[in-house]
């Protein structure tokens, strides 16, 4: 039986354990240096990473511009994540389940998703929400961290039916505050899913840090409570956060179970266009700081130009090819045409009931009568 | 081969053939393996089928829905079972934000089989909040149907044709006459089709319209009348609350002139208040009389020792009638 | 002092004077704090009043519901904001099973005054789930009191009677007129009662019930009407949904004999079902026509480039004021 | 930073502290000996302790019985969690706030609940629900884990006012996989709320064992996930719950926030009185079991009579008039009269709104026709 005194001692002990097991692992340094030897990872996936981030990146910026333009609704920017959610996206096997939020589209966009599908999404467009045939991404889930437990329940299926495929949910720091990531977590732990929770920690949730958020230190450490494996990276190295979901993936995919993976991160920008970030932080400082010391793009390019694998005139001609493969979507989103308002009486059901006959036909005369 | 099944031996069976019939089906819930769930609605299932098919969840209702649409997301087909009406709250988030929706706001890309099976009403001297009725809820969210079964038969005819629906149907036990009575059940597999309300007992002075437990008290009720009165009531049993059966419920309006709405929900925004917009809508010039609701109060619902007066009673439905007829 | 005020800086303005009031008064939510809210409704209150008075929570619905309610039972007033309408879903256990019942159950000894404020409605091209309105659903429960305010006069009064209110009250800000435009709004505290609808234009031929955003479709679509067709509609803000100023309603339906309730909800199992239930009870014999409703279509609120389309506008209610006074 | 090498042995190493500070605490053996000095417990208290097990477990019994003969509604007994009940309510102060489920009358009894009212209340009446005046003890919670938020505002209502009383509240093993466990331990974590979690864990929500309910070997490892203190005691030792509650409770009201208590315990009958425990476990021999080697009562009197602090006379008084109180309850309870219906319109608002004033009177008279 322990005393008063070996129990304060060793929650003491517990603590600095935890403080190391949960500490931020690092691979590509701000500067470009490596912690250790990356051979796991062949030149050809980071350059990869590299396009997908650079690609998003300018991806980002348009919407943010047409956003301004009155050209699409309300957009939630992502800059500054990018690391976590294409390092993230590329350790997963096609066929992986992913259940982003509305700032994942960047992770959606590397597993798949047409870059014009999602401006289609942020001009409200329902056409926003399908991928394509076969793919396995789920439209930007807007009720925080709801969407875990669907991740949860598409992995059961896949062990059910013995299928490698895994499931991955994307969430912030500010959604392990919902009671559905602990019943998330639980289930998952309880039925060893094949799940992967992948949390974005940017530090804020809207304009609550995360030291009001919880009282924990980490959110990696919350997996502690479900004795299921926590890990904290450093969610601007791309490399940190591609072996960790690669791990993570490995686990699930041989039957051994969920990971609860937490990516520390910066949003450059605000949490949405209707966002004043000026309001709640010292917004100039943080992300001047963040951009010049931590920048997720610039570390990756400073490796691979240290390493002989990207040079100027490639970089020259993929800013080019990004700046088309983004013209080319938002001219193709533009282009769609008017919204069909009928359609929103489409798929409220897989057989129409009399009740929307009847109303499809009531706006229908409604807007005929309008045009007449 | 047709046996004399209660309500919940009637559901088991449809759960049963299902699990045999579509390896896609799994049951989740609350103390529904080992334990059979607390009605005993999945007695047995569990022995039968394993562990894989019939899951003893945690506690957690969000959770239960949550997965219950993931697996329905990729391609399992989950009969969820919530122990008691009012313990879906936690999950109506679920519910509401995305089982309802998916369909929708993706095309047709994702729909979500699923169904969700709850025991509710009161009558049955349970425990606070084991006695809600909120199927108002349910049928004020597009996107899923909802189903209330009266008698055994029906019970098991619609609990298929629930399982099989390609959309999210809340299926809707009433608790108090899981056991009450036993009715003639075939072996098979067969459907009651959703959205198809029933003629119970034809009439030409007065149309009643009733659902789950209360059916059978606005029958007695009819009954009675005749008896007393020499009136006679249509009892229509809706079955399926949303979407409703307008025609069955017009036509016989149209007939009877004058109607009755029985319910043990709340009265204020009830789904009586819909069947007599309905009516409003489609029938109004046949009305010899305001449509009367009988429903429950708009108290919370109270503890057992005074449910039976919270509940709808033959007595409350015929003065109803009489006011009705004698308007 | 009386100035021109939008209905949110009228909100602002009412929680403002109740904070330095009466310091059992407590705002709490997400981001409303150091952030002022997402819409700015508690600008500058976290400066003015502090932490203790004015704080950001976790993001967590039921923890903010399920907290407040605790607070309530210990003697103070918390005013939960929650930021939009559609995430109330996870705390709805909370105010259903809980903040509903405490005063009933405890036979008066604990009551929860308490508020809850959310900005609701589409029309102001939100993300998903930005823009629903199932006020239907707390008028189906009882213990609950259901108020939206259409003006910043009301907003204001509305607000502080809600908040000296005993019960749980929520109260549904329309987002699409929080600033869309300004009204003379006196200085201090003053009250607009619960539980009373406001005749806001006189008529004789039809009344049109809203409340919200709706209440100004409605109004220029009564003006437009009178200026082609020379029909005087009377059009009534009914402010408390929950109890309904039935009153007001039959007195004006015993009128004009004919009604048309206009909210931007899902029509059925809406609360305009109620409203044709009441006059049906009350004033059947003196209808004219059906009682028509225009109201959201029965589709999960679609993404905003429809939304326009999927909220009852002018042209639809003229149409159906055509159509109900030439039936 | 990190090898894998040295995470995983981390990982093992910090299983370990966490297995040690979580490992149950037990003060007084089943055997009646105790692990250590137990004087800051004084004989009255240690009397007042066993009286009141010995009273709360003859009047769990009578209600079974009454439940039996249809006296009262489906009832949920408790015997087997004396211990964990009765020695957490008695560290408390008599202003403190408790917030019981369904399975606690126990502690309300010992926290000032009459036994009468805690018969209507499983009579299904409404009078069940109320306390005494200035009294702060919630009618049973059925909705489970939701009171747990209930706690931590009422806590954070008396921190807020600068009073020292504190609010408790009890719940099982099952209600740690609800959503609202984890969000009252977050809130009460991020404001330091003085409030006590006691959860008495009892291997059992309804038919499913805590193995299958989580993941996690214990539920006091999850206070890891809030940065709070967590304990485990042997639920079923008085002297180690009354000691954890009380350290709990000293902590909150010295404003060092909140504690998550897990008491392990068993119940020796069903779940309820509607339920058949043989169905999902060994029941005969696991209550034997837990009967004849842990019972809270049997150790606590071995305890007293060993150092002379109860004696046979003692015990057959105390049990005449354990008896005569429990009837006495029950009688009081019986002879309430019969339930009035029309109170049920009564409370549902401060005041009353017209439709009820209607309903009111349509019952009245539907209830005064139906005796004419
Ligand atoms: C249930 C729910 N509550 C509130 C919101 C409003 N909301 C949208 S984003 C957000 C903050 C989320 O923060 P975090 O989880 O850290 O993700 P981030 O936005 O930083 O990526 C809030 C409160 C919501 N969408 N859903
Ligand atoms: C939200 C909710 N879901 C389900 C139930 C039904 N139910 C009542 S007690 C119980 C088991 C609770 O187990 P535990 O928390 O371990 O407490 P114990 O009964 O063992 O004391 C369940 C599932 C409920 N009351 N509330
Ligand atoms: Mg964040
Ligand atoms: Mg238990």
């Amino acid at each position: 039986m322990l005393t008063e005194n070996d129990r304060a001692q060793l929650w003491m002990q517990m603590k600095a354990h935890s403080d190391r097991l949960f500490e931020e692992i690092q691979v590509l340094k701000p500067d470009g240096e490596v912690t250790g030897p990356v051979d796991d990872i062949s030149p050809d996936v980071m350059r990869e990473m590299y396009r997908w981030m650079v690609l998003v990146r300018a991806f980002d910026r348009k919407c943010v511009i047409l956003q301004r333009q009155g050209r699409i609704g309300t957009y939630a920017p992502f800059e500054g994540q990018e690391a976590a959610q294409v390092g993230s996206a590329l350790a997963l096997a096609p066929e992986d389940w992913m259940f982003p939020t509305y700032r994942d589209h960047a992770a959606a966009m590397v597993h798949g998703q047409p870059l014009a599908t999602v401006v289609l999404y942020w001009m409200g467009r329902m056409e926003g929400c399908v991928c394509p045939p076969g793919k396995h991404i789920l439209p930007p889930c807007v009720p925080i961290a709801t969407h875990l437990l669907h991740a949860a329940g598409a992995a059961w299926a896949a062990k059910w039916r013995g299928e490698p495929m895994v499931a991955i949910a994307y969430f912030g720091d500010g959604a392990t505050s919902e009671g559905d990531f602990h019943e998330a977590l639980n289930f998952a732990g309880v039925f060893q899913l094949p799940v992967i929770f992948l949390c974005q920690n940017n530090g804020y949730a809207i304009s609550v840090p995360f030291s009001r958020q919880s009282a924990s230190r980490t959110i990696a450490q919350r997996a502690v409570a479900y004795d299921i494996p926590g890990v904290r990276v450093d969610g601007n190295d791309v490399f940190a956060v591609y072996r960790a979901v690669r791990q993570a993936r490995e686990r699930a995919a041989a039957g051994l179970g969920p990971t609860l993976i937490e990516a520390v991160t910066f949003r450059y920008g605000a949490h949405t266009t209707a966002d004043d970030p000026t309001r709640y932080r010292d917004q100039q400082r943080l992300s001047d700081e963040w951009r010049t010391q931590r920048d997720p793009v610039t570390r990756l390019r400073l490796y691979l130009e240290r390493h002989d694998l990207w040079d100027a005139r490639q970089e020259e001609a993929w800013q080019a090819e990004v700046a088309s493969r983004v013209d080319a979507a938002v001219q193709e989103a533009m282009a769609a045409g008017p919204a069909d308002p009928l359609a929103m009486f489409d798929h409220v059901y897989a057989d129409e009931p009399w009740h929307l006959a009847e109303q499809r036909r009531e706006l229908a005369t409604a807007r005929g009568g309008a045009h007449a | 081969m047709s046996r004399e099944l209660t309500m919940l031996q009637a559901i088991q069976e449809a759960l049963d053939l299902k699990l045999a019939d579509d390896e896609r089906v799994v049951l989740l819930g609350e103390d529904i393996g080992v334990n059979g769930g607390v009605f005993r609605a999945t007695d047995g299932l569990l022995a039968k089928y394993g562990e894989k098919r019939v899951i003893d969840t945690p506690l957690a209702e969000s959770g239960i829905i949550g997965t219950a649409i993931g697996m329905a997301l990729n391609g399992m087909v989950p009969v969820a079972e919530i122990q008691f009406l009012a313990f879906i709250f936690p999950g109506l988030e679920q519910l509401l934000s995305h089982a309802a929706r998916m369909r929708h706001r993706t095309r047709g890309q994702f729909g979500v089989p699923m169904v969700i099976r709850t025991p509710y009403g009161a009558g049955i001297r349970g425990p606070e909040l084991h006695s809600e009725s909120v199927e108002a809820f349910f049928a004020h969210t597009p996107g899923l149907k909802v189903v209330v079964p009266s008698s055994p038969y029906d019970a098991k005819g619609l609990l298929i044709s629930a399982i099989e629906d390609p959309d999210p149907v809340v299926f809707l036990e009433p608790t108090r006459i899981y056991r009450a009575f036993r009715e003639e059940v075939p072996g098979g597999l067969y459907r009651v089709p959703l959205g198809q309300a029933k003629v119970v007992r034809e009439g030409e002075d007065l149309s009643i319209f009733a659902w789950g437990s209360m059916l059978r008290t606005a029958l007695r009720a009819a009954e009675q009348i005749e008896q007393e009165r020499g009136w006679r009531c249509e009892v229509i049993d809706l079955r399926t609350l949303y979407p409703l059966d307008r025609e069955t419920i017009i036509t016989s309006v149209q007939k009877t002139g004058r109607a009755l709405v029985v319910h043990e929900a709340h009265k204020t925004a009830g789904l009586g208040a819909e069947i007599i917009s309905l009516i409003n809508d489609e029938a109004l010039l046949y009305l010899r009389a305001p449509v009367k609701r009988i429903a429950g109060f708009d108290v919370p619902v109270p503890m057992f020792s005074v449910e039976d007066d919270y509940l709808p009673t033959e007595a409350r439905i015929r003065q109803g009638i009489e006011e009705t007829i004698l308007f």
